[in-house]
């Protein structure tokens, strides 16, 4: 009986944790477009423009290129929903997943790329030029981080022996030699640049991009607009910010809460906000200093990421 | 006489009633009679591979001419999951093609063929001993090439496939008879139960295994000995090549298991490295030619080939960590291949029918000239579309419990300090790593061009939904990918408990428990969960599209311009360009760019086509010498018998020397 | 039961001399079946008589005795005879018109053949066994050059020169034995004597005896080196013949070679047969499989085929023992019904396409499913996809010669049977297969001329299909029925040792 | 020993002698005159050996056989050859593969040849209970030559009629081994063995003159359509 009212508990956590991330995932888009425009010396719309902006385009009417199916209608809801999915599913706040629905690294990765195929056929679906153009580079993309990131994904769990996100983060934070081996730190830095990859930041995409020619995610979204527009973009956000969250809970595995006390949510709350705001500003600030990459060169930095992935997988074995 | 034994029985009398029926009535009826026929025959498989896999004992004996030991037919219980699967998919197959056949596949040889085939694939689980399995191995392979000939009358290509595969399967039989033999040599007797003394240390014992290996990675398309399977698979009718590729081709992992689990368990470490280095190099292979494919069933036989190379991965790993006794991974491994078997078998038939769909109602099997069906034909692109998600690996279909169950058992196989583990379980996860990223590329553009956007030919516009028979047979198989997907608890214990192994138990709603390595999968609960924060979403989309509807029917985004043609869209062959480019040395593609010029202008182009081909490498590199090299061997050799008598009188009179040579001193 | 065994030569001479008295058409025509089937008959019937422990059907001390695999034989020669004389008959003609002299000279010689034949399997004298073997090198002779073209001349003059060489060497070794027989107290030929292992026979003689006559009578085996005159004669004769040569009188030779090998492993232990035969058997298959894989006239194809199936009999008998050996037996009865029915059809095939050329016959299962088919089937069963004998047949040869620890010489064997398999497949597939559209002269580099020495005969084309249905039904049952081909072949192969 | 067994003895040491030599003769005469001459007393040779053997073993059932050797080999065979010599009017055998000194050289090798490969045989015979093989069995490599030679002479020569020669020395050589070793196989072989040697002759004989008739080739070479 206990353990199943501990179930709902861990539920109403993790519902807590999703609706968190959901209110965050604008503002931290807000935040890194706020402290480029601060460090290119713009005024910048504030924080809370991409809030407006979701409210403005909910209320839009949806217009729809001829010859588009059901897939343009659906595919911004799926990407949404796997967006919201693995947000409950990563531990951002407390570490204390369901029994039955670990918070399985492969699973959480599934879960994603369910959101990308979604993307890339709303790509597909409209028929134009642009749209094909930019599901091809998108999956190009996604095919070559996904190595990366089971590559990193093992590297981390070998200390562990399992692929689960919360163990392996307890385990950091209970030996914090783990976080400055050579094989955690090589593992993080892979893991951050299929971040950046995935999420389509510089310098693998450029989100303020208008030239077609240069788009990847930009391009697949051309031909959807007002409520699905809104959809696709607190989507890709909530990715963002779900896996910010998670690179700071690596890094920095502490103040998120082991069981579900009144004293430690909060806390948990408060500091995982904390670390993704962090991580964002500094995101922000590499963007600027960055440029983007020229899309036959992005398999090439694909490729030294998950060589640093391979060398934290043997590192690992060294030090077991 | 057991339920089992009469399974057996009644599959033999089917068949034979099947063939009469096939050649005996007349083309009008033909099809719903033979092919009625030949799903009962497939019917009975199921049923009997159902009671073996409950353990149901039972055998047949014949006992033929030869002073052998008899024929045996007794399938145990990995047999009979085999047997299932291979009953299972003949139904559906059977049920497609009624509606399917037209013309040339419709006659009565092709009937003929097909029953005989599902007898072959059903009776080569079931076979006991040596002789029977080679038996039923032939008859499988005859009556396939039969079926890879349907069209041979109008098509060049069917033949020339035919030939290729003739070959490559009676290399893949001199093979096992070479490595039966062997072992029969060894051990004196032609039963599985007699061969398993075989000592596996001895070197007898590794001959053994790289014949067997060899022959039976040739059936199951490993790389390289996957030449056959691109040409095959696409001239074959669908129903065949669905067959062929979920089926007859496991049947060349079923012989692994066998080997591997049966006859010669407990085999040296370096057998293991075999496997993976095989399985490995035919995934990445595979799914690379797939990718990079522009006919539709050219590119689901190469990734056959790469769902093969997996299930033979799992296989080696499974063997490689039983060596360092790590049970729990190992056993994890093996529950990985049998999960890939099956959830394999259910969407690779499934895309198939819905390939032969797409060519019944479009003429066309080139995606660069498909587009929109998802307007035409709703029923095929859902099912098409499940068995791509099961394909790429995505949650909630079979195919990513499978892979999933493999990542785990790799994870938790990890061995600190040995070196041969240390390297091998890395790589087999980075090979695997990048297998389903490229999958997920291949069935996206597989799907998206196809049924997306808008049709690139005139056969594509006008397409139309098919036969009922060939909707409920593809649908059916796309509702097994995602049942395996849904409820792979139930589904691994039974798989587990068909090669003898515990390490998968069921939980809470259908999930799957490996206890082996402690990592829990629950797909209902996932989905429920992922409903339950999504439900706001879904709700307030709701309302809003009942306050705010769309306006449909305006043009796309031309960069400007108004006028959008669909020639203006991506078409499969620019999906996969950047792959293209990357991979470049892997694929070797041959490209050639004709400008013609305005007049005498170095500057103005008046058109200029572009043309890029990809050749199978390995066929081009490895295959086509050989061919060349026997071929002018075979020319000198001509000289031998070049029609003088003094030459012919020559090697006689040089014979009889030398034997009274021989003889007298 | 004695009388069985003078039956057949009586039935052979008295049809032969039959036809070339002027009798009506109707004896020339059918003359050739007759025997055969009263060869068959008789086969059968003492194979019934032939119960192990039994006493053995004895006429005139040794001159003619039947042992099981003697029956077996002439069982088999019936058989074959049947297949390939009652399918090779020529399309009925007036039966008022009297026949020709080389109707009735044709229709003697195939009788004078099959009674050669049936003598050679039911004597158990060694000598009169070479006499009649020699003998049907002159009845053959005269068939070879039946047409009187150019090439069969010449085939006649190779087969004539090479044949009865060979079989002279086979002579040599007779004659040694003789002697080693006389020197050892006993001047006899009698195989039963000789193998009995009775006689202290010198074996520094007798293994250049058994050299010698081995040698001698794989000349008229097929087996290389001494298969040259092979090609040529099967490939010139008229089918019905070839299909005689191929599956009779090779196998008849063979049958000689098995009883000198029990002499030699009597005397010497297994040891020099056992070498010469896999020698000469892998050396057939590599020439074989050579000349299949480029090869461009579909007779001579089947003739190599014949070469090809020598071989492997060959390996069965070096590595003997009661699997193989009845394995060997097998494959005899198989590949000679198979072989002759395949030859029948190409006869017909010729007739049909005045050409012996593989690119001069295009989709022939489109234009005559009745040639292509039974020429499939007839493939297939030569191929070795079951459930044609020749599938067990196969399978149980090599699994022996594993156990008999000649695994090296099976490995080779199985390469070389594979690309056999794709030589013949190729030229199958290119004969059979394509649209019925005379796209010949635009799909082949050269120009398809219909050989000037072959006219077109769309009547000669269409024959009786009866036999071939039985001859390959029978090769498609033989290898799974235990009763009564089982307990025959085990019989047989212990007539010989095993 | 009796007079008439000496005689025997020294019967059989001529005839053997004669054998070899004519034999030898042939390889090195190219006229196909001289050809059928010397075969024929190769004939009389044999059939004296025969007549020595049958003498020597006091067996009256080889006086027959002499005396049908004697008509066979000596006087039908050759008859034979002779006509199909007139038929085709070739009288030379212009050009063999083989030139007459090389050819004799051949001969020398193959007639070592004969005599290592014989000393089986002669033991063998001469071994146990033999008789008087003894003169007889030393012999023996007489006749293996002569088998030799014979095939010799069919790989060398390039007329139809002068392989028809070898394959008479040939078959010669045989029988004479036979004798020399057991004094001949039984009658009835015997009976059966010339016979078919006749009509081989008969047939080979008339197949040249169909050959020259039919095809005009004299040469052998000429005939290789037949091949692969």
């Amino acid at each position: 009986m206990s353990d199943v009212l501990a179930q709902v508990v861990t539920l109403l956590v993790l519902l807590l944790q999703v609706a968190v991330m959901v209110a965050l995932a604008p503002v931290v888009a807000g935040v890194t477009r706020q402290v480029r425009a601060r460090v290119e010396g713009r005024a910048g719309a504030g924080v809370l423009q991409p809030w407006r902006d979701l409210r403005k385009l909910l209320a839009k009417r949806p217009v729809h290129a001829t010859g588009t199916s059901w897939v343009t209608r659906a595919a911004p809801l799926l990407l949404v929903c796997s967006s919201l999915l693995v947000a409950a599913l990563v531990p951002l706040v407390a570490a204390d997943p369901l029994s039955l629905v670990p918070d399985d690294l492969f699973v959480v990765i599934s879960v994603l790329l369910l959101g990308t195929v979604a993307l890339a056929l709303l790509g597909l679906d409209a028929g134009s030029a642009f749209g094909g153009m930019g599901s091809s580079r998108h999956m190009m993309i996604s095919a070559l981080v996904e190595p990366t990131v089971l590559m990193a994904v093992y590297a981390l769990s070998i200390p562990v022996g399992s692929s689960t996100l919360s163990l392996i983060v307890t385990d950091r934070r209970d030996d914090p030699a783990s976080i400055a081996s050579p094989a955690g730190v090589l593992a993080v830095v892979a893991l951050v640049v299929v971040v950046l990859a995935e999420t389509g930041r510089l310098p693998v995409d450029n989100p303020a991009t208008h030239l077609e020619l240069t788009m990847v995610h930009e391009a697949m979204v051309l031909e959807t607009s007002a409520r699905d527009l809104a959809w696709v973009e607190l989507g890709s956000w909530l990715r963002l910010t779900v896996l910010l969250g998670l690179v700071g809970n690596l890094v920095v595995p502490w103040g998120i809460a082991t069981e579900p006390t009144l004293a430690s949510v909060p806390l948990g709350v408060l500091a995982v906000v904390a670390k993704i705001t962090v991580l964002a500003a500094v995101l922000g600030v590499a963007e600027v200093a960055m440029a983007k990459l020229r899309l036959f060169r992005v398999p090439e930095l694909l490729a030294g990421s998950f060589l640093l992935a391979f060398l934290a997988v043997t590192a690992s074995y060294l030090v077991a | 006489m057991t339920l089992v034994a009469g399974g057996l029985l009644a599959q033999l009398v089917l068949a034979a009633l099947a063939v009469v029926l096939a050649v005996s009535v007349p083309a009008r009826r033909r099809a719903l009679v033979a092919g009625t026929a030949c799903a009962t025959l497939a019917a009975a498989g199921a049923v009997t591979g159902a009671l073996a896999l409950g353990g149901g004992e039972g055998e047949l004996r014949l006992t033929g001419a030869l002073p052998l030991a008899p024929l045996v037919l007794a399938p145990d219980r990995l047999g009979g999951l085999f047997l299932l699967l291979a009953g299972t998919v003949g139904v559906l197959a059977c049920l497609y093609a009624i509606g399917y056949v037209h013309g040339p596949a419709g006659s009565r040889s092709q009937w003929a063929a097909l029953a005989v085939f599902l007898l072959g694939m059903q009776l080569v689980p079931s076979a006991g001993d040596v002789v029977a399995f080679l038996l039923a191995w032939e008859l499988m392979a005859a009556a396939s090439t039969v079926l890879v000939l349907a069209d041979q009358a109008r098509n060049p290509a069917a033949r020339e496939a035919a030939l290729w595969y003739a070959v490559m399967t009676h290399l893949s039989l001199v093979a096992i008879l070479a490595g039966f033999a062997v072992l029969v040599g060894q051990t004196g007797g032609t039963g599985y139960g007699v061969l398993a003394n075989t000592d596996p240390a001895s070197g007898a014992a590794g001959v053994a295994f790289v014949l067997l290996v060899v022959g039976f990675g040739a059936k199951a398309g490993l790389v390289p000995l996957h030449v056959w399977l691109p040409r095959a698979h696409p001239e074959a009718p669908s129903h065949a090549s669905a067959l062929m590729s979920a089926v007859m081709v496991k049947m060349g992992v079923y012989g692994m298991l066998v080997v591997g689990l049966r006859l010669l368990p407990g085999g040296p470490t370096w057998w293991a490295v075999l496997l993976i280095a095989l399985g490995a190099g035919s995934a990445l292979y595979g799914i690379l030619q797939a990718s990079v494919a522009s006919d539709v069933k050219r590119l689901l036989a190469y990734s056959t080939s790469e769902n093969v190379g997996l299930m033979v991965l799992a296989l080696g790993v499974a063997l490689l960590l039983r060596g360092y006794d790590v049970p729990g991974p190992a056993s994890t491994a093996l529950i990985a291949c049998l999960l890939l078997v099956v959830s394999h078998a259910a969407f690779k038939t499934t895309l198939f029918l819905g390939a032969g769909a797409i060519l019944h109602a479009t003429g066309e099997r080139d995606l660069d000239r498909l587009g929109g069906l998802v307007h035409a034909m709703p029923w095929t692109a859902a099912a098409f579309g499940v068995a791509a998600l099961g394909a790429a690996a995505l949650p909630v279909t079979g195919g990513f419990a499978a892979e999933w169950a493999l990542l785990q058992s790799l994870i938790a196989g990890v061995r600190p300090g040995d070196r041969v583990v240390a390297v091998a379980v890395p790589v087999a996860l980075a090979v695997i790593a990048l297998t389903a990223g490229l999958a997920l590329l291949t069935f996206v553009k597989a799907y998206g061009i196809a049924f997306l956007a808008r049709p690139r030919s005139e056969g594509a516009a006008l397409a139309h939904e098919v036969p009922v028979t060939m909707r409920v047979a593809t649908l059916a198989g796309a509702v097994l990918v995602v049942a395996v997907g849904v409820v792979p608890g139930p589904i691994a214990t039974v798989l587990a408990r068909a090669v003898g192994i515990a390490g998968a138990r069921p939980v809470g709603l259908g999930g799957l428990e490996l206890g082996g390595v402690g990592a829990v999968l629950d797909p209902v609960a996932l989905s429920v969960l992922g409903l339950l924060v999504s439900a706001p979403v879904l709700v307030l989309a709701a309302v809003l599209a009942r306050r705010r509807p769309r306006v449909t029917d305006v043009d796309g985004w031309g960069c400007g311009q108004i006028r959008t043609s669909p020639r203006m869209q991506y078409t499969a062959t620019s999906y996969a360009e950047p792959l293209m480019r990357i991979f470049d040395d892997a694929l070797q593609p041959t490209r050639d760019v004709e400008v013609t010029h305005v007049g005498e202008s170095r500057y103005m182009a008046a058109s200029v086509q572009y043309r890029q081909r990809v050749d199978d490498v390995v066929e081009v590199r490895a295959y086509a010498p050989l061919v060349a090299g026997a071929n002018r061997l075979a020319d000198r050799a001509r000289g031998v018998q070049n029609g003088s008598i003094h030459r012919y009188l020559g090697f006689a009179f040089a014979a009889l020397v030398l034997v009274l040579v021989v003889v007298a001193l | 039961m004695t009388g069985l065994l003078v039956v057949p030569l009586a039935a052979a001479l008295i049809l032969g001399v039959a036809a070339v008295l002027p009798t009506s058409a109707g004896v020339v025509r059918w003359s050739g079946v007759a025997a055969s089937a009263i060869v068959l008959a008789c086969g059968v019937g003492l194979l019934g008589s032939a119960v192990p422990g039994g006493e053995v059907p004895d006429l005139g001390d040794g001159l003619l005795r039947a042992d099981a695999l003697s029956a077996f034989m002439l069982a088999m020669i019936g058989a074959v005879g049947v297949t390939a004389t009652w399918g090779g008959l020529a399309p009925a003609g007036d039966p008022a018109v009297a026949p020709t002299n080389a109707e009735r000279r044709y229709a003697a010689l195939v009788c004078v053949f099959l009674g050669a034949m049936s003598l050679a399997v039911l004597t158990d004298n060694l000598g009169v066994l070479w006499v009649a073997v020699e003998a049907t090198t002159i009845a053959t002779a005269f068939l070879v050059g039946h047409h009187g073209t150019r090439r069969s001349i010449e085939a006649a003059w190779k087969y004539v020169v090479l044949g009865s060489v060979g079989v002279a060497i086979a002579l040599l070794g007779v004659v040694l034995l003789y002697a080693a027989g006389r020197s050892a107290g006993e001047a006899t030929l009698s195989w039963a004597v000789l193998s009995s292992g009775e006689l202290p026979l010198d074996p520094g003689l007798v293994r250049v005896a058994v050299g010698l006559a081995v040698l001698g009578f794989a000349t008229k085996a097929g087996l290389a080196p001494m298969h040259s005159w092979l090609p040529d004669a099967h490939s010139q004769a008229p089918a019905p013949v070839s299909g005689l040569m191929s599956g009779v009188l090779l196998a008849v030779a063979f049958y000689a070679i098995l009883r000198v090998q029990v002499i030699a492993d009597v005397v010497l232990g297994p040891g020099l047969v056992r070498g010469m035969l896999l020698v000469g058997g892998l050396g057939s298959l590599a020439v074989a499989a050579a000349l299949v894989l480029r090869q461009r006239d579909y007779k001579r194809m089947l003739a190599y085929s014949s070469i090809e199936h020598m071989g492997l009999l060959a390996i069965g008998a070096a590595v003997g023992g009661p699997v193989a050996l009845a394995a060997v037996l097998l494959h005899v009865l198989g590949h000679g019904l198979a072989k002759a029915s395949l030859f029948v059809v190409a006869g017909r095939i010729l007739a049909a396409q005045g050409s012996t050329r593989v690119a001069d016959v295009r989709g022939l299962l489109a234009r005559r499913p009745d040639l292509a088919i039974p020429y499939l089937a007839g493939m297939a069963a030569l191929l070795g996809f079951p459930p044609f004998a020749l599938f067990f047949s196969e399978v149980a040869i090599v699994v022996a010669g594993w156990q008999a620890g000649l695994g090296w010489a099976m490995g080779l064997a199985l390469g070389l049977l594979l690309v056999l398999f794709a030589g013949l497949a190729r030229a199958t597939a290119a004969m059979l297969l394509g649209a019925p559209a005379a796209d010949t002269a635009a799909a082949d580099g050269e120009p398809a001329h219909a050989a000037a020495d072959h006219p077109v005969d769309l009547a000669a084309s269409r024959g009786p299909g009866v036999p071939i249905v039985l001859a390959l039904a029978v090769t498609a049952v033989a290898g799974l029925l235990a009763v009564p081909i089982g307990t025959v072949l085990v019989r047989a192969a212990a007539a010989v040792g095993a | 020993m009796t007079l008439l067994q000496s005689a025997a003895t020294q019967l059989l040491a001529l005839s053997t002698g004669t054998l070899l030599v004519t034999a030898v003769l042939l390889v090195w005469r190219r006229s196909l005159g001289a050809a059928w001459r010397l075969l024929a007393v190769q004939g009389v040779a044999l059939a004296a050996l025969v007549l020595a053997i049958a003498v020597a073993e006091e067996d009256v059932e080889l006086l027959g056989v002499a005396a049908i050797i004697l008509v066979l080999k000596g006087v039908v065979l050759p008859l034979v050859l002779a006509r199909g010599i007139a038929g085709t009017g070739v009288a030379r055998e212009d050009a063999p593969l083989l030139n007459p000194t090389a050819g004799l050289v051949t001969v020398a090798g193959l007639t070592t040849v004969a005599y290592l490969v014989s000393r089986p045989i002669t033991e063998g015979v001469g071994g146990a209970g033999g008789g008087q093989a003894g003169p007889a069995a030393l012999s023996v490599p007489v006749g293996i030559s002569m088998v030799l030679i014979g095939f010799l002479l069919l790989v060398t020569r390039r007329r139809a009629l002068s392989q028809v020669v070898g394959f008479l020395v040939l078959d010669n050589g045989i029988a004479t081994v036979g004798f020399l070793t057991a004094a001949g196989v039984p009658f009835v072989v015997e009976l059966g063995v010339s016979f078919d040697v006749l009509l081989i002759a008969l047939i080979l004989a008339m197949l040249s003159g169909r050959m020259h008739a039919a095809v005009g080739a004299t040469s052998v070479d000429e005939m290789t359509e037949l091949r692969d």
